[in-house]
């Protein structure tokens, strides 16, 4: 798969496979096309060529919020919520793809409607309150510092029902005993929701923890693919990623 | 004497109180660290400093009472603030956004080199002086809000989680950044991060707050001895 | 139903709703704010000047004997039909006697079903829209004042028609009922002649220039252009851009927009061989009746009650202080103080002489199909700040 | 032949009126992010400054100057003391406070002078020269050639001085300005003095052929806006070009197309900054506005 | 769960007090007080689709007077041609709604104020076209109806009537919006204002979601159109003026954006406001308005609809002084350094303040 924007190339003929129900890395230096990557997976951005298989499926052309019914969902590395809303408003809105009724039947609240929106909402407060969150729940979500966001942000994507989950940069802005945290909880999720997770990280704490696969990706294209471990000990990865000291800093 | 000083500084976002009387200071070329959970008001103390939310208190600045100014004033007086998030100007060039760093400079000449100086230490943006700088990927957004920072030639820096979404070899590279202007140019910083690892290899002492408040703070390896520092910010 | 019933109509001969023995409650609701504001206001400031004056010299004399002063409420509309509705409705409801003068075709459509069905007077109406005045029997309690647009028209079609010779006309017109009025009344007149249309154009009040119009009229190189502009500046652009093209026709105005001062001088109207205008009234800024007394008498009142409403002169002030006349004899003329009595006395006005109109011009209520003043006299510009009759064209 | 130039040439002065007003919309939009449906009325407001001054008998060209520094001094003070009140807030709120200045300004300059149009003296000499078989007046021609020296200054003013930087800077984010030290409140005062400075200009310059009452300029705005956002908001250039392009296709389209005529022409430009909008949303020569995901 | 119910059954005595209040109004009031009822709630349908576009879905619209204006003149049709009420009711619904579907095709893909000049476009270019079309318009003398009057059986007088008529479609419309904003498409709208980006991941195509609230704002629109003729049973040019619209986008804002109470209190604002200048001084209406618009701006940026909230406020902060509204739990994930004072007593090295 390749992309281009005007003259500049941002991801070069890379490929892989991550299969079902695993963890998967994708890492690589700032710049290096990771969240393009992503943004072609979920229909952001339209892949200059090659094609993208969602369990089988084509979805080169399908639009983007045709995505979420294919099962997919994501986070971003920026977290975009409805800063006025309460924090429960947003997690609502992943339960979109599944609910049922046009703006017919909710004008008029007809009883599945209802129904549906009730047990969104217990599956939100849920899920908020397995990820420490529950007591934000009623909270306008500018009250909450920036790294409760992507908590937030978490939560909606999995209220989405989803297969795959995109997550870019689960990590950023969090401590570590933080991190600890949401591996703990990205793991009981990928069991509970027989997930299949694609992580963009810097946090190699995490990617080592996490995942089962990694892609290492530089300048657009594919350095490595391996486990957490191979990649930490490449030299190439070493060299344009890691860095020296940081490489082995962070594997401690 | 301290350059920077806090006393008993208390902040506020509208009605919600969120820092209860903190106390700091930062000696010259100094470089200390805030530490703490997410939401025990670590960007509000810079914000509180740069003059982003309203503030009770005081806060001087090489002795002179700087709560309440606004931020451009603190700006110009030698405070440069990177905020958290996304911090760029977007839809000025990489170039201009690195110009506007340097608004309050005169020395043209001074300016170009230090673009340069910039450019060099983050090649990512090399690439790209002339795009947008929404256009770029979250790590070199954040790359260039550090260097915009660089730009100013401030006297002190306010680091809000500069590492964020930087790979380590570059994150690395940012705070060998730092320690060469403390030790070139006398800057003085306050360094807020995630990455203990790395705040730890750049302060003398670090201050941990919690809920708006002080917990503790003292130098640097004090703090690292303590055991529930390590287990929660070192992981160790 | 309540509605339905006229508003307080009582038993028969009991006083109307806004009247007492010593005074009586008028209203209005003109454009105040807005584009149209200047005639609006206009409008309003004679009317109102001319009440007040007659007020604090004793008051208005009845023709059931008793003398009463006239509270005169005055609304804006702004050009907005909903709200001259409900400043109607309002006025009504405050209790007011009659509805008069008020400026604005569609402002006065919306009211006049409402004011038929209250039986409230809606009279003497500062719109020379046929509307009003065409069809007495299906709206009783409405009548215009000024020349109906198709009158105007009508004068100068015939000024052409009786000329015998072959003219050719460029006719621009606004694009809505002032406009087709007007064509309506030449057309009407110049039937059968050897006078002929040989351009046309249209234009929105709201357009900003009227030189692409004025270029194509002028590609016709007629005779005569009628310029049925209501728009002050936009009539200043017509009269400029028409010379600067190397085209002198003949003109014809309205006379809404043919004030010398703000018109005819600004767009340089003496290069023209001709420029005809009807007018009905005195100019009270005209030099030429600055000895005159109902010209003193108005500038009098005016400086005194008018010019807070309307600091700028426009022709709707004279108008709406001759207005005042009207009102004042057919008050004296009502026998009764109900509203019935009160239109009865107005619409039998005839050959009355109001202040400032110009000699020869009377008011005369009678005639079907016309406002209260019919009559127009066609005058042509000195070149300077006046005029003088027409002596054929 | 000579018709057709005549009509295009009819079709550019107009234009220049809605270019005047686009161009002070730009302005203002490039240094705030904002659109201000108050710059007609101010402009209107300025000009009767000029206005009185005339009437007193000072010459044109004074009462210009006057005109613009107390158009700088309105626009300052209105950022000063109204519209700062809604920076940082919801934008629409800011809207609709320029929407209450149009209201609250049209009225104040009625008060004084009341709604009726007065005649305004030219700056330039009231004469026609024949071009090309087509008559144009010497105002248009002046009128042309200041816009073109204020869109060119424009430009320079945005693209190569530090100024102009500063505030396409704060425009965008003003937080982070602030945090680089760019003095915000200074340059958003800046930004709608210059641009109600500039609005005086095009009123005086307008004012002869409009005449100036309060209103003057209320439709012409509907007109500039078009122009401003065809042209790309961010691009003096744009909004002249705009601006003319609207004015000429006005003209054709009201001379040459039977069934359009004068009462719908204004369609035409409309529909076709509509189409072109449509096939190049920001605008002639607007920058496309970057948006990441 | 206490303070809920609480808050519940206060919500619900207020709606029935609130339903008594606007049964029994013009039973006791004057045909001029039902008129400037009834006139609230034309404009509160116009300004509620007018909310739905722009408040909830954040795309600026400044043409909303073309759809009342061509809702008007649908009805003034129907009645010149004796249309059954209801079928003019529905075609006063669905040819405003369909006109701004097919707008909205052409134009959704734009967004701020490319699209916003579209819609500028629409009372720009409805207003001659209307003048064009007298056969079916009236031209610019306009269309004056007697319409909607008062059956025998009612007893009602009209003004009450066609109180009743507005104010039922009024109140439908409101019921229905509210419904419709609360829920998933709701959700759907505010994520299209917020970020399209995050609305797309989410399954929510911004495209469509921008069509739908257009259609619903133009079919609003159209049933205030009906409305406005039932009320003021004339229609002209003027109604779809291009001013009208902006004088909308001020009230819509004034009341409350993205709030259908604020839609409410915004109408009664676009109503009273120009009555209460007049009785102040009717030539000054435009600058006595001007200031009253900039005084509410001033106090309440977030509308008439923030009043309460504001108030409250004030009292509240005044009460207790200095206590922080909400405190998020001592974070269970970041424990150690929670406890860390008190397990290092202060003989330990580090001050602890
Ligand atoms: N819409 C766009 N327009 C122009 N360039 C783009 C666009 N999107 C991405 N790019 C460029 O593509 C490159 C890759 O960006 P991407 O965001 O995928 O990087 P990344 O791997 O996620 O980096 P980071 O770790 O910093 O987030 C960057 O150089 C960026 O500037
Ligand atoms: N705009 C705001 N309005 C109201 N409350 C806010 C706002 N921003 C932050 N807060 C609250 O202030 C407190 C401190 O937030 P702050 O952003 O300073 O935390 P932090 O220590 O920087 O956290 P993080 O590590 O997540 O960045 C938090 O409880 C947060 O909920
Ligand atoms: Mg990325
Ligand atoms: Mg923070």
């Amino acid at each position: 798969m390749s992309l281009h924007f005007g003259g500049i190339s941002v991801l070069d003929a890379v490929s892989f496979d991550v299969p079902r129900g695993s963890i998967f890395g994708l890492v690589g230096p700032n710049g290096a096309g990771k969240t393009s990557l992503f943004n072609c997976i979920s229909g952001h951005y339209q892949p200059s060529a090659g094609s993208i298989l969602v369990d089988g499926t084509e979805t080169v052309r399908a639009p983007a919020w045709r995505m979420a019914k294919f099962g997919l969902a994501r986070t971003f590395q920026h977290p975009a919520l409805r800063l006025d809303a309460s924090v429960l408003e947003n997690v609502m809105l992943g339960a979109h793809s599944w609910m049922p009724g046009g703006p017919v039947a909710w004008s008029l609240r007809l009883p599945p409607t209802r129904k549906r929106e009730r047990e969104a909402r217990a599956t939100a407060l849920d899920l908020l309150e397995r990820t420490g969150l529950g007591w934000a729940a009623a909270m306008p979500a500018d009250e909450l510092s920036h790294g409760l966001h992507k908590g937030v942000e978490l939560c909606r994507a999995l209220l989405s029902r989803p297969r795959l989950l995109l997550l870019d940069e689960p990590a950023a802005g969090l401590s570590h005993s933080e991190v600890e945290q949401l591996i703990g909880t990205v793991r009981e999720m990928r069991r509970e929701f027989e997930l299949t997770v694609v992580v963009v990280e810097h946090h190699m704490g995490l990617i080592s923890a996490l995942t089962d696969r990694v892609v290492v990706l530089d300048h657009g294209a594919k350095l490595m693919e391996g486990t957490a471990a191979e990649a930490q000990s490449d030299s190439r990865v070493v060299e344009a990623y890691l860095g020296r000291e940081a490489g082995a800093d962070e594997s401690a | 004497m301290s350059l920077l000083e806090l006393e008993d500084v208390t902040a506020s976002y509208g009605h919600a109180q969120v820092l209860h009387g903190i106390s700091l200071s930062l000696p010259e070329n100094g470089a200390t660290g805030l530490l703490g959970a997410n939401g025990a008001g670590k960007t509000t103390t810079l914000r509180a400093i740069s003059g982003t939310v309203s503030t009770t208190g005081r806060i001087l600045f090489e002795g002179r009472d700087i709560t309440g100014l606004g931020p451009d004033r603190t700006a110009h007086l030698g405070i440069a603030h990177v905020p958290e998030g996304r911090g760029t100007i977007g839809q000025l060039s990489v170039r201009d956004n690195l110009l506007v760093g340097a608004y309050q400079r005169r020395d043209r000449k001074q300016i170009a080199t230090d673009i340069d100086y910039c450019l060099d230490l983050f090649p990512n943006l090399q690439d790209r002086v002339k795009s947008n700088a929404a256009a770029l990927s979250g790590g070199e957004q954040q790359m260039l809000a550090v260097a915009r920072a660089f730009m100013a030639k401030p006297r002190v820096i306010l680091l809000d989680e500069a590492s964020l979404g930087l790979a380590p070899s570059t994150a690395r590279r940012v705070y060998d950044a730092v320690v060469r202007l403390r030790r070139e140019a006398q800057v003085s910083m306050i360094v807020v991060e995630q990455n203990a690892n790395l705040a730890f290899s750049v302060v003398d002492d670090a201050t941990v707050l919690e809920t708006g408040r002080v917990a503790l703070s003292g130098s640097r390896d004090e703090l690292m001895g303590m055991d529930a520092v390590r287990r929660a910010y070192l992981g160790g | 139903t309540r509605e339905e019933a006229p508003v307080g109509a009582g038993e028969e001969g009991a006083a109307s709703p806004g009247i007492t023995d010593d005074s009586v409650s008028i209203g209005t609701s003109s454009p105040l704010s807005g584009p149209t504001a200047g005639p609006g206001s206009c409008s309003v400031a004679g009317l109102a000047a001319y009440i007040e004056a007659k007020n604090a010299a004793g008051g208005f004399e009845f023709g059931d004997g008793n003398t009463r002063t006239v509270e005169f409420t005055y609304l804006d509309d702004a050009y907005d039909p909903a709200r001259a509705v409900s400043n109607f409705r309002q006025l009504v409801d405050d209790g007011m006697f009659a509805y008069v003068g008020a400026l604005g075709t569609p402002t006065n459509a919306a009211v006049m079903p409402i004011a038929e069905q209250q039986e409230v007077p809606q009279v003497l109406l500062m719109t020379g829209a046929t509307m009003f005045s065409e069809d007495p029997e299906a709206h009783p309690w409405t009548t215009g004042f000024v020349p109906t647009y198709a009158a105007e028209g009508r004068a100068f079609g015939e000024l052409l028609a009786d000329a015998d010779q072959p003219v050719t006309v460029a006719t621009l017109a606004q694009n809505d009922d002032f406009g087709e009025s007007y064509l309506r009344g030449f057309e009407e007149a110049i039937e059968g002649s050897q006078v002929e249309v040989v351009a046309s154009a249209t234009y929105e009040p709201t357009d900003t220039t009227l030189d692409s119009q004025v270029t194509e009229l002028a590609a016709s190189n007629a005779d005569v252009l009628l310029s049925a502009v209501s728009v002050t500046p936009l009539q200043v652009g017509v009269l400029r851009k028409a010379q600067s093209l190397g085209w002198t026709p003949r003109i014809f105005l309205p006379s809404n927009t043919s004030t010398p001062a703000v018109i005819l001088q600004p767009g340089g109207a003496a290069a023209y061989p001709a420029v005809y205008t009807p007018t009905f009234a005195k100019n009270p800024n005209s030099p030429a009746f600055a000895e005159d007394e109902d010209v003193q008498a108005y500038n009098e009142a005016f400086e005194q009650y008018g010019a807070d409403i309307a600091p700028a002169y426009t022709p709707h002030c004279a108008w709406s202080y001759a207005e005042g006349a009207v009102l004042e004899e057919a008050f004296a003329n009502m026998e009764e103080p109900t509203r019935e009595s009160f239109m009865t006395a107005l619409n039998s006005i005839s050959g009355f002489e109001a202040p400032l109109l110009l000699d020869g011009v009377t008011v005369d209520t009678t005639q079907e199909g016309e406002g209260a003043v019919s009559t127009v006299e066609l005058v042509q510009y000195d070149g300077e700040s006046g005029f003088t009759p027409v002596d054929g064209y | 032949m000579s018709y057709f130039i005549q009509v295009v040439v009819d079709g550019l002065s107009n234009g220049a009126i809605y270019a005047a007003l686009a161009l002070a919309i730009v302005l203002v939009h490039q240094a705030t992010g904002l659109i201000n449906f108050a710059q007609g009325a101010m402009a209107v407001f300025a000009t009767f400054l000029a206005y009185a001054l005339t009437r007193a008998g000072v010459p044109v060209l004074l009462a210009l100057l006057a005109a613009v520094v107390f158009g700088f001094v309105l626009g300052a003070l209105i950022e000063r003391g109204v519209m700062r009140h809604f920076e940082g807030g919801d934008p629409d709120t800011a809207v609709v406070a320029t929407i209450a200045l149009l209201v609250l300004l049209s009225g104040v300059s009625a008060l004084f002078f009341g709604y009726e149009p007065h005649p305004f003296p030219s700056l330039f000499p009231n004469e026609t020269i024949g071009v090309l078989g087509a008559f144009v007046s010497l105002r248009s021609i002046g009128t042309i050639a200041v816009l073109i020296v204020i869109m060119v200054l424009l430009q320079l003013l945005f693209r190569t001085t530090k100024l102009g930087l500063a505030m396409r800077a704060v425009a965008d984010n003003p937080q982070s300005s602030a945090l680089s030290g760019l003095p915000v409140s200074r340059l958003l005062m800046i930004g709608w003095g210059l641009a109600a400075a500039l609005g005086a200009i095009a009123g005086v310059l307008v004012a002869p052929q409009l005449f100036i009452s309060p209103g003057m300029l209320d439709f012409v705005l509907v007109y500039a806006l078009a122009a401003a956002i065809l042209g790309g908001l961010d691009s003096p250039i744009g909004a002249v070009v705009a601006a003319a392009f609207i004015g000429v296709a006005e003209g054709l389209a009201g001379a040459y197309v039977d069934f359009i005529g004068d009462d719908l022409k204004i369609a035409v430009p409309f529909i076709a900054v509509i189409v072109i909008l449509i096939v190049r949303p920001q605008g002639l020569f607007g920058r496309k506005v970057t948006v990441r995901v | 769960m206490d303070k809920l119910l609480a808050s519940r059954s206060r919500a619900v005595a207020g709606l029935v007090v609130l339903a008594i209040v606007l049964v029994m109004a013009p039973l006791v009031s004057s045909p001029y007080i039902n008129y400037q009822l009834s006139t609230i709630a034309v404009f509160a349908v116009a300004i509620l689709g007018l909310n739905i576009v722009m408040g909830y879905t954040g795309q600026v619209s400044l043409g909303q007077s073309a759809f009342l204006g061509l809702g008007a003149y649908i009805a003034a049709y129907g009645v010149l041609n004796d249309w059954p009420v209801a079928l003019s009711l529905l075609l006063c619904a669905i040819i405003p709604a369909a006109v701004g579907m097919l707008v909205a095709l052409a134009a959704a893909r734009l967004r701020g104020l490319a699209l916003a000049m579209i819609t500028l476009a629409l009372p720009i270019i409805g207003v001659p076209l209307a003048r064009r079309f007298s056969d079916f318009t009236g031209g610019s003398q306009g269309q004056t109806v007697r319409w909607l009057e008062a059956p025998g059986w009612s007893g009602l007088a009209n003004d009450q009537w066609r109180y009743y008529v507005v104010v039922v479609i009024a109140v439908v419309a409101f019921a229905l919006a509210r419904n419709l904003v609360r829920g998933r498409v709701g959700r759907s709208f505010a994520i299209v204002k917020e970020n399209e980006a995050v609305a797309l991941s989410m399954g929510v195509s911004p495209y469509r979601t921008k069509v739908l609230a257009f259609t619903i704002a133009s079919l609003l629109g159209g049933v205030s159109g009906f409305m406005y003729l039932g009320v003021v049973q004339y229609t002209s040019p003027e109604t779809l003026s291009f001013f009208t619209s902006i004088n909308l986008v001020a009230a819509m804002v004034i009341g409350g954006s993205a709030s259908i109470v604020g839609t409410a209190l915004g109408s009664l604002y676009y109503v009273l406001v120009p009555l209460l200048a007049g009785q102040v001084n009717s030539s000054r209406t435009a600058l006595i308005s001007g200031v009253i618009l900039l005084a509410v701006l001033f106090l309440l940026p977030a509308g008439l609809v923030s009043l309460p909230r504001r108030l409250a406020r004030l009292a509240s902060s005044a009460r207790r002084r200095g206590h922080p509204t909400t405190d998020p739990p001592a974070p269970e994930i970041a424990t150690p350094p929670a406890s860390a004072p008190s397990d290092a007593p202060a003989k330990q090295s580090p001050t602890v303040r």
